[in-house]
């Protein structure tokens, strides 16, 4: 069940060049949380009007966490933000990553803002076998920390830090070596998503990705938020990220 | 306790003059889990056809500045998806179900409006002359005075049940629009559908809505809808329902003292969903200041 | 260094494609304690009358989301004076002048246009068919295509200087008019003017603005201005000076990309004075980014 | 001549239940700022456009300082700010009190937000003979300190502090027994600066008057801040209050 909750800041942190890390004190959507679902976070006062959709990077005990780039007007508003003052935000919503037992890898993937369902993950995966492909432009990008380090494999367009190339790339590279069944739940940018749901085509992986549309109420309500997608039979369909999503089989997805 | 309800005609009363505006409430049923949604004294569902419409292509919608353009294309479940899934939702509901209606052409809208007339839960007809979205029908009806009148005549008799005229602000004068609504013996206009508006992404060149021209709304709109009321107010004895840009209870004590008898609250759901909560609260505690006992006295009691 | 000149006509080229819109910047000499004046291309003055004009009484303005209603009626220093006392500044401007012109009647309009034709500071004109809040004249003339055509064809007989017609937005097709305008062998349509807009005081139920309804200008505007340049731009070939809520560089380059081969800042001005500084720099490193030598390749190139 | 500056916040601090006080890093406006005049003070991303007039209310070296009323969404935002922040501001604007050698005893009132300019009087005529009437509605109200406690007289509307009734009908109390040559300085609610108006007429005093009415640009650019004024010869004129105003003369202005 959604929640509107009036949320206090706990913790507002930069994490690295653009990237901040966002608490807040929210038991009633913590509590409910699934990696793959978001929220949106709501302004005041402001010339955009929309609220703004995070992924939940974290949930512990009541807290709340997003990890967030500043590229616009309301992403530095919120980096203004200080703990102790209180937001609005609606959560969880979206539909989540699937989780099934048989699987015995799996392969997160992340880039850029798309890394923060993937933390989701790893901390819900943790007992489990995974493998966290987190790709960047350069070295200055944030890559988060996962408890196990060989887990994380990093992979830089400028080959700064890491395997030099994209993260589809790297992946191709180490695929050979993963044990098997494997699923692929990813989040990035759309040729990055798009990479992936063909690589897992070729090599009959299921792969999970999470998709962005812009979107104005993150709830159902404008229909706003279509994506292409395809029906079981494969006709053209459109869906709502923010109520069909926004995770997506890679199969569904028309990338056009 | 001050009266918060209004007539919209002998045959609607709302308990109080709140409405959501089609297009931007889903059904009602999003959001009841945290807003109890008999706070409205009435829904306006999302614009029906007859046949299901999956609408427009992304993008659908873009922001700007203090408003939004959309160009959903009517995406609708169609009329018999809608007489079977939604009878219990608003069988349940406490107030005042209007459905809203675009066909393609006339007889689309006559046939939906023949099957509903006999459907109990279904209150009254919102009919969309105006929406910018959709190539065939939409916005053509509602800005030739004539061409309007021709199509929603016959209306009347189709059905005793409310019959209401939503119109668009892109005509350069609102007033002979609803002077028509008003010959064609309908109970109400409803206003403003949403204006013409566009916007290009530098980087890439493309339009950022996929039919290049879609529908503003949002508060940016506010004062146009106030002005196209008080035009259409001096011409026609009906009343209107005023809708556009509408965000908090002062607006809605605005667009009262402008001649409008109700009002339907559109884009604010998206980025306030309480709204409806604190409006209502704002309504009572401005009543109460005023030293008033019902919001009907303030209904076209500005001092123009 | 990129190239940021424009042409209107051959009679206009502009330096670049940033003018100031009549009536937001006085006449150019109030901001020059800060802004270099001179990186506007073309500034166009407050509309002209031939006697002074007091303008409306208070309340003139007032703000509503994301833009502002005005009401000034057209206060300006009338034609006389503005001949002595402006002429020293706008010698100094390294930009081009044009003057806005707005009549009661036709023959106001001419023998302003004959007078100024010989001013050799005054490089265009732009005529102002389209103001709001002006009772006799005004909007009467920037409505009806043949009514407007009427007014502004012997124009073109009275001057050889570029001559512009400005345009309202609050017709149902502004494409007619732009033809109007293109057949009265005009030089360039300049759009938009002022929407309609109303607000009304809650508490003291009186309107927010002194003729009650008044011209909604600002960011708020911008999708409205846009949506009006693309339908017009398919409508004409002379050029349009796009106007309505251009705030920064990126709003500059939309514009550019709608249609518009210039535009006019306006409201900025109030919540911005330094916009003109930043817009610059923006152009230039948007042009740099994409690998473009002239603004000029921008013009119309939105993929529509 | 006026400045547009980047201002660093040096203090942003409550005074009273809805007043506070900010002081700007501000040496380009403070250092040619008369009392009487004003500033305008930017917003960023907000929805409501307009930058807002504040009175100066005080220079000390290169500090600015101003006393501002949380009244609406713009004064929410200012009681946010943090010292260390960044804000455009523009002036000094406007004409200013006019101080004249003659004058026996300068008496400056003030309502409300009122008051700022009337600090800044109190500050410039530090050496000379003033009285400060300051009004409010009670005792929860911001009443500035000035140097020679004697000087303040306040009044309040329900009697809690200070003489009972409103400021106007206090000054007629102690006319009498003021010196002359006097000049009224004030900067107060309408109503209040009406009632001065016609109090100087009646007793033949000079009354100089601060008005606000709502500005666009604050500097001449958009003539929405017109009031209603007689000229000389007593015929209607309209002024604009940013540059013909702030302060006129109590038989310039037209109260309707
Ligand atoms: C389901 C979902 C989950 C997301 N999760 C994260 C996350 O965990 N961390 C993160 O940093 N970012 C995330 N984003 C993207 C985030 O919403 C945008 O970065 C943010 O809205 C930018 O706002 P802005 O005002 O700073 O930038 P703007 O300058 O307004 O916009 C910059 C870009 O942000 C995107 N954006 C803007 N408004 C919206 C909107 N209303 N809906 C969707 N996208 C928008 C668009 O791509 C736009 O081009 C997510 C988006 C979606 C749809
Ligand atoms: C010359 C001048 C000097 C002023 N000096 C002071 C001062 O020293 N301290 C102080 O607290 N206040 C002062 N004010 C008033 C101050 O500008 C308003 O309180 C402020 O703008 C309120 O903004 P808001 O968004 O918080 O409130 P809103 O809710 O937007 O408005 C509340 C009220 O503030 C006034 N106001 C709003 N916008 C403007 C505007 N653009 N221009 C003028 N008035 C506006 C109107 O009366 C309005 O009804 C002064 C006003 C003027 C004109
Ligand atoms: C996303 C969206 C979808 C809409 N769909 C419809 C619709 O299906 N039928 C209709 O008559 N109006 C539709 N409208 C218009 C609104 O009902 C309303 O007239 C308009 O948005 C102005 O009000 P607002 O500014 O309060 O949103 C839609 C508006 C939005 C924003
Ligand atoms: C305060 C004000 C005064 C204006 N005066 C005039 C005028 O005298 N003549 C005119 O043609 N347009 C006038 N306009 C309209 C502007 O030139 C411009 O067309 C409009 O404001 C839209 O642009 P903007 O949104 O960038 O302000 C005025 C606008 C404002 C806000
Ligand atoms: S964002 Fe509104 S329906 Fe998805
Ligand atoms: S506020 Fe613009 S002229 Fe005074």
């Amino acid at each position: 069940m959604k929640k509107l909750c009036q949320s206090k800041i706990l913790k507002n942190e930069q994490l690295a060049d653009q990237y901040w890390k966002l608490v807040f004190d929210c038991p009633e959507i913590a509590n409910e949380a699934l990696p793959g679902q978001f929220i949106e976070v709501y302004f005041d006062h402001s010339l955009k009007i929309f609220p703004r959709p995070f992924s939940i990077a974290k949930v512990e005990h009541d807290a709340l966490e997003l990890i967030y780039k500043v590229i616009g007007s309301q992403t530095e508003i919120m980096a203004s933000w200080k703990p102790g003052e209180t937001v609005q935000i609606l959560g969880p919503l979206g539909n989540f990553f699937v989780i099934s037992d048989d699987t015995k890898t799996h392969i997160l993937v992340g880039g850029g803002v798309g890394l923060a369902p993937m933390v989701f993950m790893s901390e819900v995966l943790k007992e489990k076998n995974f493998l966290f492909f987190c790709g960047g432009r350069n070295g200055r990008e944030y890559f988060p920390e996962v408890h196990d380090p060989v887990r994380r494999i990093i992979s830089t367009d400028d080959g700064s830090v890491g395997f030099h190339g994209n993260v589809v790339q790297c992946l191709e590279k180490e695929i050979a070596a993963i044990e098997t069944p494997v699923v692929i739940y990813a989040c990035g940018p759309e040729k990055m998503c798009e990479a992936l749901k063909y690589f897992g085509e070729k090599h009959n992986i299921p792969v999970q990705i999470s998709m962005e549309t812009i979107m104005a109420c993150g709830m159902g309500l404008c229909q706003g938020c279509a994506l292409k997608t395809y029906d079981e039979n494969g006709n053209d369909k459109i869906s709502l990220v923010c109520k069909d999503g926004p995770i997506f089989k890679g199969e569904e997805i028309n990338f056009g | 306790m001050v009266d918060l309800s209004v007539e919209l005609s002998e045959k609607l009363l709302l308990k109080n003059p709140l409405m959501t505006a089609s297009g931007t409430f889903g059904y009602g049923d999003e959001v009841t889990d945290f807003v109890d949604t008999n706070l409205y004294g009435g829904i306006v569902s999302k614009s029906l056809s007859l046949n299901p419409r999956v609408g427009n292509p992304p993008p659908r919608i873009v922001e700007t500045p203090g408003g939004m353009i959309n160009s959903i294309g009517l995406a609708n479940i169609g009329l018999d998806r809608f007489l079977e899934e939604k009878e219990e939702y608003f069988h349940n509901f406490e107030g005042q179900l209007i459905v809203n209606i675009a066909g393609q052409e006339d007889d689309e809208f006559y046939t939906i409006l023949k099957r509903l007339d006999r459907v109990n839960w279904v209150r009254g007809f919102e009919i969309n002359v105006s929406c910018p979205n959709v190539k065939k029908g939409g916005i053509q009806f509602g800005t030739d005075p004539d061409f309007m009148f021709k199509l929603i005549a016959p209306m009347r008799d189709l059905t005793d049940k409310f019959l209401m005229i939503k119109l668009s602000p892109n005509v350069t004068d609102i007033a002979k629009m609803a002077v028509k609504v008003q010959e064609a013996k309908c109970d109400a206009v409803s206003m403003i559908n949403t204006l013409y508006g566009a916007a290009i992404d530098i980087y890439t060149r493309k339009p950022k809505i996929n039919t290049v021209i879609g529908g503003l709304s949002g508060p940016a709109v506010k004062p146009v809808a106030l002005a196209n009321i008080i035009k259409a107010r001096k011409a026609i004895d009906i009343p209107i329902v005023g809708i556009g840009g509408i965000t908090n209870g002062d607006d809605v004590i605005e667009f009262l003292l402008a001649g409008a008898s109700a009002v339907q609250l559109g884009t604010v759901h998206f980025f306030d969903p309480l709204a409806v909560v604190k409006i209502h609260q704002f309504l009572q505690q401005y009543l109460e200041s005023q030293n008033l006992n019902t919001i009907k006295e303030l209904i076209g009691k500005a001092l123009i």
